[in-house]
């Protein structure tokens, strides 16, 4: 299934900016809200893993569901996990499309990773201390 | 056994843009014990701020963490960002104007880019008030005399959680007898949020419909309703009709507007947008735009690049003289062209909160990093250096999001080095290294 | 005479260099050039293999040809006013910078603010441009203002924003807000368009593919040649033309 | 102990009386003094023209609508832009250069000192964070009062003291200079979207008018023995008609205190306009000019239009909202609650306009028909006007009538019929240039005895040597030389250093903020009024803990001792 990903601040988001290996900022920037009809049309309840990918990449992430989110969108808490989908065309502007992040969903059981094991993905090394 | 306390008064909450200024902080045993007056974001800067600090600096060494003295710290730092062909200095927003000054300097005497978080903020408006100018006011202001509020692409309950409290709905007001009931809210966003829920009128667009919404309105207000069709971007016509009387009967009227108008497509051209309309409005009654700036000194940094370099963010000193081209010399657009062959990164998140494009090539190259926590970047960094935080332990100048300028204070000693010093350090010592080549 | 620009291998292939001083008439002589990659100040000849054939006269007649991968080259042709300037492959930012005068040909694509703030000459671009072609700068008023761009292939977002004067055609399609706040001059799309023409206030925007996400502030004044005719844009007083196929999603 | 002599110098320092003598001028440690010894290091001024420091007395360079005006103008920094050289700094900005942009172009044409003419109390620590990266000139910053809400509830009560409570307090608390008022009561009225028409108006709210603004505050002004008088920009600025505003504000201090300039009226040619539109506007600077020559304790600046591009930035918010309905190009707003507001928009003054070859003239005007030039300062409203770097051309227009009526006759031909320019044969001498951009500020704004605008022994070594002999020079035929000359000095000294030579500056100073400090009595002090201090905590959006100015900001600060007997 096809969905617009938004992006934005949340309290617990927020709360935890300053904590970013926390399981608390964790949990709350790679779980994704989406409508219930779009989640049981890819047969998953709350709680439960989707995939997003995006070009030829894809991520792990927890689903809850919200009725005040639209079909066909999802929204993700600011953050590591919101921004692996986002590519770095900015339009010539410098600000890159953080709203409007197209992609490809479907239930998985892989696991999420944290935010240390993300970064590795992307060529760092964790800090674990 | 025996505790020292301490309450400290009109303490300036270093998190978001509002710098709210009344923040009481109870310390005992030298530690933050109690905060009265933040917000949930405030008070969690504050109380969880000791647990939080990273001890010393530390650099990667292949795929091994150690720790290193903060001298060998900025001789790294001095090294990597003299030698560097095109050095991309990022953040500043959590810093005081006292470092981002020296920032701008040391751009200039390495002939790098220096860019601030502002680029994926509000960088889109600045872009666009560049092309209209800004109808802007400070926030007192708008408390005491604004009738309608409009948040735009803003939920301001959730991120700046004091704004509503201290500048608008719930805020006393001079020129208002009950502020509470006379004032109106009007939300406009594409999704409900906790904002829109408290609002007098809520208008739902379609994602990326920000630009749509506000032509047709433009056109309604100078009497040219009868082009609109009937619908706008999912919003009936008959509602953005309602809602320009709205605007137009304000006697005083304050339009905010958050990343939900800068990110989405169209980007600066929405906020263009925005300030056109606002500045129609301004033929009827009394109207002011302003953006919802996220970090504490955001803007400050924004102010004191542009009294040193002329432009307000993305700055390229490469040849010497200041070069400005938001998407050419802002750091997304750097770091995706994997053109900067070195960076350092002043109190940000670029690994939370870039493109992994951008963060791929962070991880490539020399990047150092001044933070006091370990962040989604410290794992992405070759050294990570923890200086004091602005407004705990280090003072300084920050700017509100209404360009208010406010000192923020220090009230506890905890050793850590000031980013200011450490700035200060690293200019001097490669101004010495340039002089004797 | 012809001047043939090739490229050298570069220890970091990514640095964009600053070379406003490829224009004809510099070659004239035998000065010293410089160009700047990143932050570092080089000889055109530590960058580019330069070869000259033939004899210099005037700069109408001088042909400069750039040769590998010029990608990452910006500003070549930057206040040209005669002579040519041919680009065997892709070139970077800023090509044809207030150009005056003169022909640049781009065999291959070109990269973000094609022409900007053109004044006259033309440019002819085989593959695709960027964001910003034919547009303005930062803060400024005026875009491109006379001469002509045309694009084979497709051009990128904000193209002639600000076009005050001359003419961009693009045969392919164009990206987000063509024409954007156009004071004059003419915009020809013959592929689609996504919100085109937003803001203008005066000029001419043809459309012959399909207009995707078309502005709610255009008013419908007629036909011409099977082509409907707008005026606008109505959230200002724009007193432009939109002239676009029926078809519109 | 360091030690200079500046010999052979062609003197004119008015302030003593010295009206073009050769002479010599020793420095120690940064001050004149009578005699040095043998030893010390020598500039030749080989009988140039040599004069104190100039003394910019309205100038915008500081601040936050300064910098939202190079913040909304990108276009405006690709000129002027230098690389690093030497001592200096990179810079960029023509209408609005970047800070140290300002106080480079400053120096080389010899100026030391610069009062920013407008300074919102709540900004005020921004303007200074701005003056400390101006380091050639010293600054003063005079401080907006035109909306202040206590000031005003003390004009209402009619209560001289309390408003110079007001007004001392918040000075000291702000760390600024002297009292600025900006079309007062009218930047409150465009809190709600509106303005005011004359000066006996009420303010919408306030029951009170500009009239009793303006009267109440010059006599705060008075009481608290402020260095400067009270600094107006009248009401209706750049309206076709003003003048009458113009002359009725004049009329208002009277003789309140004839021994001294009770008050100063900024850029004036933007308030000389007859006519009743812009389509009849036509100069009354002879009605203007004749009210200022019969009133001594009056005195004014230019605010010289010159052609060309540049940004207008003023606290008067209501008339850059109609600027803007004309121009329709950017519009910039920023109210300060409780206090003030301003606007800035970019403009081009154009010779083929009517009204702006029209608005050239008065500024001209002005300065010809003003007889004393104690009391016509040379100014453009720095940027308003003009970039202050179009200065030297008007000292060219000035002092030739031959270099006046050939520019006279390249612009709007209207000109001719609606001012008198072209009938004033009139040429400023080098000695009355020299009163109207140093001596005569530094007794506009008080400052004599801090040791500006003059070579008395123990006055502050700021010295400017301009490649021009006067005596060799006939200014009315060769003004290109004498433009050439203010242009670019040979020296420009500050405290006794040799800070910028032929137009490069060689080295780096610290300049110094000088601020008045009020010393009033416990029943004057404002903050033990529950009045003052429950306002300020209900409407301010700033604790008043968090507004004073900390010290950090003046580290160079020079305190004025001002005060009231008890």
């Amino acid at each position: 299934m096809k969905i617009r990903i938004n992006s934005g601040r949340t309290v617990i988001q927020g709360s935890h900016v300053d904590q970013k290996n926390s399981p608390e900022y964790f949990r709350e920037t790679s779980t994704i809200r989406l409508n219930p009809v779009d989640m049981m049309e890819i047969g998953i309840d709350d709680g439960e893993r989707i995939k997003a990918r995006t070009d030829n990449l894809s991520i792990v992430l927890r689903a809850l569901s919200d009725d005040s989110i639209k079909r066909g969108t999802g929204f993700l808490p600011l953050g590591p996990y919101a921004n692996f989908l986002v590519g770095g065309n900015t339009h010539s502007t410098g600000m890159p499309d953080f709203k409007e992040a197209d992609a490809d969903i479907e239930a998985t059981v892989d696991t999420i990773t944290t935010v240390g094991e993300l970064m590795q993905q992307l060529g760092g090394v964790p800090y674990r201390r | 056994m025996f505790h020292i306390e301490d309450k400290v008064r009109h303490i300036v909450c270093p998190y978001c843009g509002c710098l709210c200024d009344d923040i009481l902080v109870e310390l005992t045993d030298g530690r933050i014990s109690g905060v009265e007056n933040a917000c949930t974001l405030g008070a969690h800067k504050f109380l969880d701020d000791a647990d939080n600090r990273l001890k010393g600096p530390i650099m990667r060494k292949g795929d091994q963490w150690v720790d290193i003295s903060y001298e060998e710290a900025i001789a790294y730092a001095v090294q990597t960002l003299s030698e560097a062909d095109r050095p991309l200095l990022y953040g500043w927003s959590g810093c005081v104007t006292e470092t981002q000054a020296i920032g701008a300097h040391l751009a200039e005497l390495i002939g790098g880019v220096v860019d601030s978080t502002t680029s994926v903020c509000h960088g889109p408006s600045i872009l666009a008030i560049q092309e209209v100018g800004h109808p802007g006011c400070t926030l007192g202001q708008v408390k005491n005399r604004a009738d309608t509020i409009i948040y735009w692409g803003s939920n301001p309950i959730e991120a700046h959680p004091r704004h509503l409290s201290r500048y608008t709905n719930y805020a006393d007001a001079y020129f208002l007898h009950n502020a509470f009931r006379e004032r109106k809210v009007i939300v406009f966003d594409v999704r409900k949020t906790a904002t829109s829920e408290i609002a007098s009128e809520f208008v739902q667009l379609e994602q990326g419909g920000d630009y749509h919404v506000l032509s047709a309105l433009r056109a309604i207000v100078r009497g040219r309703e009868d082009v609109v069709p009937d619908m706008v971007a999912g919003v009936p016509k008959s509602q953005l009709i309602r809602v320009a009387e709205m605007c137009k009967k304000a006697k005083f009227g304050a339009l905010f507007f958050g990343v939900g108008v800068t990110m989405t497509g169209g980007k600066y051209k929405n906020i263009r947008n925005a300030i056109e309309f606002v500045d129609e409005l301004n033929r009827h009654t009394k109207w002011t735009i302003s953006p919802m700036r996220g970090h504490s000194n955001v803007y400050g940094s924004n102010e004191v690049f542009t009294w040193i370099t002329g432009y307000p963010y993305a700055v390229d000193y490469a040849r010497g003289i200041a070069f400005y081209n938001p998407g050419e010399t802002t750091a997304v657009d750097i770091l995706a062209r994997k053109e900067a062959d070195a960076a350092l990164i002043m109190a940000s998140d670029p690994g939370a909160h870039f493109p992994r494009t951008c963060c791929e090539h962070l991880a490539k190259i020399p990047t150092i990093l001044f933070d006091p926590y370990p962040s989604a970047t410290t794992h992405l960094c070759t050294v990570q250096i923890p200086c004091a935080v602005n407004g705990i332990d280090a003072a300084g100048t920050a700017y509100r999001m209404d360009g208010i300028p406010i000192r923020t204070r220090k009230f506890l000693e905890t050793g850590y080095p000031t980013d200011t010093s450490l700035m200060h350090e690293i200019y001097e010592q490669i101004r010495e290294r340039k002089e004797h080549v | 005479m012809q001047v043939t620009l090739t490229m050298k291998p570069r220890a970091k292939p990514f640095l964009p260099i600053e070379a406003e001083m490829i224009n004809p008439m510099n070659f004239i002589g035998s000065q010293n050039l410089f160009v700047w990659e990143g932050n570092k100040k080089r000889r055109l000849e530590d960058i580019f293999t330069v070869r000259k054939e033939g004899n210099v006269n005037s700069p109408e007649n001088i042909v400069v040809v750039l040769r590998g991968d010029t990608s990452r080259v910006k500003r070549v042709g930057e206040y040209m006013s005669s002579g040519t300037i041919i680009v065997e492959g892709d070139i970077g930012m800023h090509c044809g910078n207030f150009m005056r005068g003169g022909f640049i040909e781009i065999q291959g694509n070109a990269d973000g603010w094609l022409g900007r703030e053109m004044r006259g000459g033309s440019i002819l671009c085989h593959g695709n441009a960027g964001d910003y072609c034919g547009s303005g700068y930062r803060g400024e008023k005026r875009g491109m203002r006379g001469g002509k761009i045309e694009v084979a292939g497709n051009a990128g977002d904000y193209l002639g924003e600000y076009l005050t004067g001359g003419e961009i055609h693009v045969h392919g399609n164009a990206g987000m807000f063509a024409g954007a706040e156009m004071r004059g001059g003419c915009l020809i799309i013959d592929g689609d368009a996504r919100i085109p023409a937003a803001n203008m206030a005066k000029g001419t925007c043809i459309i012959h593919g399909e207009i995707h996400e078309m502005l709610p502030t255009f008013e419908k004044i007629g036909e011409k040649d099977g082509m409907l005719v707008y005026h606008g844009d109505v959230a200002n007083k724009g007193k432009g033309e939109l002239i676009v196929k029926s078809k519109i999603t | 102990m360091s030690e200079l002599l500046i010999k052979n110098a062609y003197v004119i320092d008015p302030l003593q009386g010295i009206h073009g003598d050769i002479m010599d001028i020793s420095i120690r440690d940064g001050r004149i003094v009578d005699k040095v010894s043998g030893s010390c290091e020598v500039i030749d001024a080989a009988g140039n023209l040599t004069l104190p420091g100039g003394i910019d007395s309205h100038t915008h360079v500081c601040g936050t609508k300064v910098n939202f005006g190079r913040y909304m103008s990108p276009e405006d920094m690709r000129a002027g832009r230098t690389p690093r050289r030497g001592a200096m700094y990179p810079t960029s900005g023509y209408t609005v250069p970047t800070t140290y942009g300002n106080s480079y172009r400053y120096s080389k044409m010899g100026y030391t000192t610069l009062l920013e003419g407008a300074m919102a109390p709540m900004e005020a620590r921004h303007t200074h964070e701005e003056f400390a990266a101006t380091p050639m000139q010293d600054m003063l910053a005079n401080t907006l009062f035109d909306g202040n809400w206590s000031l005003f509830e003390a004009v209402g009560d009619k209560d001289i003291r309390q408003a110079a409570a007001v007004i001392g307090w918040t000075l000291a608390a702000v760390k600024g200079f002297g009292i600025k008022l900006t079309n007062p009561g009218g930047t409150e009225a465009w809190g709600f979207g509106e303005d005011l028409a004359s000066i006996d108006e009420e303010v919408p709210n306030w029951d009170i008018t500009p009239r009793e603004i303006i009267d109440t505050t010059i006599r705060a002004c008075e009481l608290l023995h402020l260095p400067h008088s009270v600094h107006l920009h009248c009401n209706n600025l750049g309206m076709p008609g003003n003048y009458r505003t113009t002359l009725e504000t004049l009329d208002i201090p009277g003789d309140m205190n004839p021994d001294r300039q009770t008050l100063y009226l900024t850029h004036v040619q933007f308030h000389s306009y007859g006519g009743n539109t812009w389509g009849d506007i036509k100069s009354e600077a002879e009605k203007i000019s004749d009210s200022i020559n019969n009133k001594p304790q009056v005195v004014i600046d230019m605010g010289q239009v010159m052609f060309g591009r540049t940004m207008t930035m003023t606290a008067d918010g209501p008339m850059e909202f109609r600027l803007y309905t004309l121009h329709h190009n950017k519009w910039s707003n920023h109210d300060v609650e409780l206090e003030t507001g301003s606007g800035i928009i970019p403009v081009y003054y154009s010779r083929k306009s009517s009204v702006n070859s029209i608005m050239w003239a008065i500024g001209l005007e002005l300065a010809l028909l003003v007889k004393n030039p104690w009391q016509c300062m040379l100014t453009t409203d720095n940027p308003n006007g003009a970039p202050f770097v179009k200065y030297p051309e008007i000292i060219g227009l000035l002092m030739s009538n031959k270099y006046r009526s050939k520019e006279l006759s390249q612009v709007h031909k209207l000109t001719t019929d609606r001012t008198s320019l072209g009938s004033i044969d009139r040429e400023l001498s080098f000695e009355e240039i020299a009163v109207m951009t140093r001596a005569g500020q530094a007794k506009a704004l008080g400052i004599i005895n801090q040791g500006k605008g003059h070579f008395r022994e123990d006055a502050l070594a700021d010295i400017a040597i301009y490649p021009v002999k006067p005596d060799q020079t006939d200014p009315s035929l060769q003004y290109e030389e004498v433009i050439g000359a203010f242009q670019q000095t040979l020296y420009t000294l500050k405290d006794g250093v040799v800070v910028s030579r032929d137009g490069e500056v060689i080295t780096g100073v610290a300049n110094r903020t000088f601020w008045s400090k009020a010393n009033l009595p416990e029943d004057m002090d404002v903050l033990k009024s529950p009045r003052f201090v429950e306002k300020f905590s209900r409407f301010y959006s700033v604790d008043l803990e968090n507004y004073l100015v900390q010290d950090e900001y003046v580290q160079r600060g020079v305190a004025m001792n001002t005060g009231v007997n008890s």
